[in-house]
């Protein structure tokens, strides 16, 4: 019975996220059948109105800004979280864990107006254009900051006290307990949740749109102007028909592979330490 | 969709002032409902196409293959040069904007200003403002070694405020109203003539473009006493406030 | 005693830890104060209720609101029955075919940019199924973008709950809805809110996939088949198309900021006065 | 029989508090009848085998103990009984189990009605997060009885039979979570016996306890006997003589249990037939 | 002299693998040098006091066992040999602890320097999630070894010493939580042997294990007698009896945990100068 209704009401789920991916991979097909695949590894660059689909050098910046931001969130988040469960006096746990949540929460346009007016002029003064990589990197760490936080810090607290005890009965240092014990215990936890936040870098369309650059160009230094999949996407896609509409289709299902072998990655990692 | 109520869709540039006009028109018109969706011009074209929307919005002029659509031009949009205050360069000729996207000039020294990166802002593929510029300079987008690349007029103004090697190209009328709200930019004139919403009224600038409505067919209807109110001087307020041109009449 | 020798390093990581901390804090206090600055202005009783004037530059965001709400509330009345059973079943019967391609499924669709959603919905509700621009056709969007953070974090929630409990109840010869209706979901309840306020989140900042969906229109909605423009979409809107709309802009991601710290404020009360009644009164 | 009797006795002490009638009422435990009858079970996990060629018949009435070390199999032996298996995710059972002579394996069998009938408890006491009433009444809901004052005095019964009533009483809509272990442990005992079972399974119930609760859930226990078929796995030989009619002795060869001995639990404790159970009941003494 | 230690043979049997050498360096344990002093303790929760007034001797080298319901102070006395107390939100103590002469309860104390002398063993085994070699090394490193060879010696050492070497030494790099319960509790009384401490305290080190990994664990315990002073919480009054040298035994008078009565093993069982000792000992037999 209940897993009559339930599993009608996930069938009808599986249908409707079918539907999703249908649609991606029927908006694409043009490009994918007409042109053959390769075509959005070769070629000049991404000239759609002259039929020149080569996403490399988007797949880079994406890849580069996704990774540029999980290197200085990652750490970060970790060491905030660190700090609010074993460093912290107690009145500032629940004030900082607040803040997170509410950061958490900020929309993308908004995170992509302030690195616009804020964060990218700052750059420019620096080393112009100031869009650039750099910016991107820094507006993607900052918006997924919260995010690693807030599950690291959850993957902390599920550390066992007997484990925490244990480490202090040892006469292990703050320190110590921290770096010996708590972290390698809790990896899977923040793993977790580099993993999601990967996913959102990845996902991230507005605001990186607002502060990349977006010229499409492989990154070769961190002041270099950039555009990533997604705001490629969200660029051209109001304007675009025919086969350059099927091709920014097709950058869609290319970044959802993307995902897809991050998330089955995860999943064997995941196992693993648990075994 | 019923009598009594008119879908637009289209240009992300004209739907602010369409939803204006369409405010004031439904009050003339008790029981009337105008609703505006943005999405751009293409989308505009394609959905007056299919009859999605009853009237579709285009920043532009139709092109050649767009010809199926009848455009009923409501307001002017003229298309400037701006360069950041502090930039001491005051004016550029054609071969100079040219030389400067296509990346032969890269320094402001080379053009008597100071020693600074050039930062070229371009538009994104597939935008109207972009098409126009390209033409009017007989450029081919792949030629344009861009710095910065952006999607509406706004970020095109941010961009340069915060930046005092950028060069870019946005609206006039937005220019002009950032410039007088103290946004440290500047506009520079076009083959001697000054970018001002005066010069491209009376149609003396160069780079200007149309803002359309579309109509699939001649307009009947509900859609015929619209577009015909947003031709009529009385919304030439309405254009002024959303800092485009109004029609010369 | 003596002291010991490795307190240098015990110190040093102190010191990185401490600042590590506050330059996460000061990052954010930058922000939210530039925020506060710009928008503060703008804020007042009159903008929450009245409607946009001027493209949004004046007046307020009254309309906008009543639809932000109305889109989430189609959102989650969607998401919620949907993602509570799906995350039962594929807690439940996690071995099944069906259930493995859910799930991959869901993490696959964990990364799909907003904005092909957006096209999905407009191609989907909008044009298929004939529901127009609409409050309608935006909230099903949005149910689409929830459900696979809400289906996980529920499963995970279930799973999580401690087997002794569902061994306990089945022993006792309940059935597998009672355990769940009785047992399992009121002691997931922390990770079913927690996914919930997860999926609020995304669904309050998302902006690409309501353009193409609920739409433009900033009046007054009559009806969930009206257009209705949501808050996120009318701050894109301002920072990025009207002239002079950026003060207008960062008043209304402030206020966006408290709705979902108030909306956060009550699903979590919501959570405790359902759990503290479950468990301690008969 | 007579003979019979006594040296279950004299094996099983009885607790002062039990009377000459109530020895006499519990004929059914000195009559052997069979209340489970196992066939050659076997029991794997995800095609690993853990339990092997297990045959027994428990008498109706009586308290049998299952004693052996850890992971021998005693938890997955009882999770046969009452098809909690069905539970775990890879576990396979083999092999023919019938409780009043139905089919436990068959796989058309109404599990709920066996579980109703079959009541178990865990070691780790694991009442519900709901109230302490709310955890009797809510199964009995469960299983249609609705009328409330009904209700109410099978929650009392059960309580006053585990002996917690006049504990709790007067907080009853108190979280069951705030009870102390051994009142926990009570609690899932009553929850169990106001269903109205025949038989109860409990694994280790009291090891999770200090030696006073433990003592006042092991005298519960022995209460019992006679009224249910008691099946209990204790790790605590003294407890198993002092409670236990019958033992049944699992010891693993090669990771695989097998059932090594069983019979009356003082034979089985003093003159063990088998060399293995013989160094486990006299080497490592409680 | 020597008739105390035979009064002390008498009650904590030593196994037979011991010899009378062994006996014969045990001095230690049969002149009774105080090593721990306890004056006056009292420990509160969040102002409840729960332990009050407690003062004993522990002798070096001898085992010592606790004993005594549950929620009476036991688990807390022992955190507050080490300090562990301080990581307990809201646990305040009052009173006098001297280890070899410095004050446990100064406030300036070097509490991982104390911690280091005076090892804790957990109730539930609690190995890291980290490789069993790490287990032991990690602690090693954080105490300001680093030479490799030293370390590799001494995590050797230490297996030795809880005769796990054998068992693991093939699969230094598995994980510790692969280990099985008894095996986890040798490993990490072992992490505790590692850093050379003087003392050891133990929380029902064996409660939670099976009978087999459970003699196993105490014949261990036996054997760290005179190198260790040892302090051993049990609920298992027949291992009190098999392995202490003096017994400690608490009560709970309304809510408060008080030491009842403290002396020899034998004479605290067996001719017990307190009623509720008495009870205690005789009326709830493991
Ligand atoms: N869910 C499971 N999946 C896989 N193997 C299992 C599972 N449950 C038990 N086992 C294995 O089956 C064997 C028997 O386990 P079982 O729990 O029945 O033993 P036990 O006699 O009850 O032990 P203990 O006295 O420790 O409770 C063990 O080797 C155990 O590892
Ligand atoms: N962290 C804590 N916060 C508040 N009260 C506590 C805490 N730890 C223990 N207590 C209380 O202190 C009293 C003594 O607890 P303690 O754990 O020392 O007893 P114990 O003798 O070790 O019991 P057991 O045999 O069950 O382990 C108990 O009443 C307990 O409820
Ligand atoms: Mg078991
Ligand atoms: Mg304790």
């Amino acid at each position: 019975m209940l897993a009559r209704v339930t599993g009608g009401i996930a069938l009808a789920v599986a249908v409707l996220l079918g539907l999703v991916l249908m649609l991606l991979v029927r908006e694409s097909w043009p490009v994918l059948v007409g042109g053959g695949w390769t075509r959005f590894f070769v070629g000049d660059g991404w000239f759609p109105s002259s039929g020149q689909f080569n996403l490399l050098a988007m797949l880079w910046a994406t890849l580069a800004a996704s990774l540029g931001a999980l290197l200085i969130a990652v750490p970060l988040g970790v060491l905030s979280a660190v700090f609010s469960r074993f460093y912290s006096p107690g009145w500032l746990i629940m004030p900082l864990r607040r803040v997170m949540v509410l950061l958490a929460g900020i929309p993308s346009v908004v995170y992509g107006l302030w690195g616009l007016t804020v964060l990218v002029p700052l750059i420019a003064g620096w080393e112009p254009p100031g869009a650039s990589l750099l910016s991107a990197i820094l507006i993607l760490a900052l918006m997924i900051l919260p995010t690693i936080a807030l599950t690291s810090e959850a993957a902390l607290a599920a550390v066992a006290t007997s484990n925490l005890q244990g480490a202090a009965a040892l006469g292990l240092s703050r320190k110590g307990i921290v770096l010996g014990v708590a972290l390698p215990a809790a990896r899977v936890g923040i793993l977790s949740g580099a993993l999601l936040a990967t996913m959102r870098t990845l996902g991230e369309t507005m605001a990186v749109l607002m502060v990349a650059g977006n010229v499409v160009q492989t990154p070769a230094s961190l002041f270099d102007p950039v555009r990533v999949l997604t705001a490629n996407i969200a660029l051209e896609m109001p304007y675009a028909t025919g086969d350059h509409r099927a091709a920014l289709f097709a950058s869609g299902v290319l970044l959802m592979l993307i995902v897809t072998v991050l998330a089955w990655l995860a999943g064997c990692v995941g196992a693993r330490s648990n075994a | 969709a019923d009598a009594q109520k008119l879908v637009l869709t289209g240009s992300s540039t004209i739907a602010p002032l369409a939803l204006e006009i369409g405010k004031h028109f439904e009050k003339l018109n008790p029981g009337v409902r105008v609703d505006v969706q943005s999405g751009g011009s293409t989308r505009g074209v394609i959905d007056a196409r299919v009859g999605l929307a009853d009237v579709g919005m285009a920043s532009r002029a139709l092109k050649q293959e767009e010809r199926d659509l009848i455009a009923h031009r409501i307001a002017m949009d003229g298309i400037g040069i701006i360069l950041h205050q502090k930039n001491p360069v005051k004016s550029l000729n054609d071969d100079q904007i040219r030389a400067i996207y296509t990346g032969k000039i890269t320094n402001w020294q080379q053009l008597g200003g100071e020693d600074r990166k050039i930062t070229v802002v371009n538009k994104a593929e597939g935008r109207s403002t972009l098409e126009l510029f390209l033409h009017h300079f007989l450029l081919k987008n792949p030629q344009i070694r861009a710095h910065v690349v952006i999607g509406d007029n706004q970020q095109g103004i941010k961009t340069v405020v915060g930046n005092v090697g950028a060069i870019g190209y946005v609206s006039i009328g937005t220019a002009e109203y950032e410039e007088a709200h103290g946004m440290p930019i500047h506009l520079l004139p076009m083959a001697g003539v000054p970018a001002t919403v005066a010069n491209v009224r009376a149609g003396r600038f160069p780079l200007s473009r149309p803002l359309n409505l579309l109509s699939k067919g001649t307009p009947t209807g509900l859609s015929k006493r619209f577009i015909e109110f947003a031709q009529s001087a009385a919304v030439d307020d309405l254009v002024t406030a959303q800092y485009f041109v109004p029609l010369a009449r | 005693m003596l002291k010991n020798p490795y307190r240098l390093s015990d110190l040093l990581m102190t010191i990185t830890v401490w600042f590590s901390a506050a330059l996460v804090v000061g990052a954010f206090f930058w922000l939210l104060s530039d925020l506060a600055l710009h928008g503060i202005a703008k804020l007042n009783w009159s903008c929450l209720v009245s409607a946009p004037e001027n493209a949004g530059r004046d007046g307020g965001i009254g309309p906008i609101l009543v639809s932000t709400l109305l889109i989430l509330g189609v959102a989650l009345l969607m998401t919620i029955p949907l993602g509570l059973g799906t995350a039962v079943y594929l807690s439940e019967y996690s071995s099944g075919a069906l259930a493995r391609s859910i799930r991959m499924s869901l993490d696959v669709l964990a990364g799909v940019p907003s904005i092909v959603f957006g096209l999905f919905g407009n191609a989907l509700f909008c044009i298929w199924l004939g529901l127009g621009f609409s409050i309608l056709s935006g909230g099903l969007t949005l149910a689409c973008m929830m459900l696979p953070i809400f289906i996980r974090s529920t499963e995970a929630g279930l799973t999580a709950v401690a087997t002794e409990w569902r061994h306990g109840a089945a022993a006792l010869g309940l059935t597998q809805a009672a355990a769940l209706w009785h047992v399992l979901l009121p002691a997931a309840a922390p990770a079913i809110t927690a996914g919930l306020m997860l999926s609020i989140g995304r669904a309050l900042a998302e902006t690409a996939a309501l353009i193409f969906t609920s739409g433009y229109v900033d009046r007054m909605p009559d009806s969930l088949s009206d257009s209705g423009r949501a808050l996120s979409v009318h701050i894109y809107d301002l920072s990025m198309n009207v002239t002079g709309g950026d003060q207008s802009a960062y008043g209304a991601a402030l206020v966006l900021i408290v709705l979902l710290v108030v909306i956060n404020n009550v699903a979590a009360s919501l959570a405790d006065r359902f759990l503290s009644q479950r468990i301690t009164t008969s | 029989m007579m003979h019979d009797t006594k040296k279950l006795l004299s094996c099983a002490v009885l607790p002062t508090s039990y009377t000459l009638s109530d020895i006499e009422q519990g004929a059914a435990c000195c009559v052997p009848i069979p209340h489970i009858q196992v066939e050659n079970l076997s029991v794997s996990y995800h095609g690993k085998s853990v339990l092997e060629g297990v045959s027994l018949d428990i008498n109706k009435g009586c308290i049998t103990a299952l004693i052996g070390p850890s992971g021998c199999g005693k938890t997955s032996f009882l999770s046969t009984l009452n098809r909690l298996t069905d539970l775990i995710p890879g576990c396979h059972m083999q092999g023919r189990i019938h409780i009043d002579g139905a089919d436990v394996t068959d796989p058309r069998l109404d599990v709920l009605a066996l579980r109703r009938k079959v009541g178990m408890i865990f070691q780790k006491p694991n009442p519900f997060p709901l109230s302490i009433r709310r955890n009797i009444e809510m199964p009995l809901r469960e299983h249609g009885l609705s009328q409330r004052s009904a209700i109410d005095e099978r929650v009392e019964r059960a309580l006053r039979d585990v002996g917690l009533w006049e504990e709790v009483r007067d907080r009853l809509d108190a979280p069951a979570l705030a009870l102390s272990g051994g009142q926990q442990q009570r609690l899932c005992i009553a929850r169990a016996l106001a269903l109205e079972p025949s038989i109860l399974l409990m694994d280790e119930p009291c090891s999770a306890l200090d030696p006073i609760a433990s003592a006042v859930v092991e005298e519960l226990i022995q209460r019992l006997r006679n009224r249910y078929t008691v099946v209990i796995v204790t790790h605590n030989l003294a407890q198993a003589r002092r409670v236990a009619n019958y033992a049944a002795f699992f010891w693993m060869t090669e990771h695989v249990g097998k059932l090594i001995e069983f019979g009356r639990c003082q034979s089985l404790f003093d003159s063990p037939s088998h060399d293995l159970t013989a160094a486990y009941v006299t080497g490592i003494s409680g």
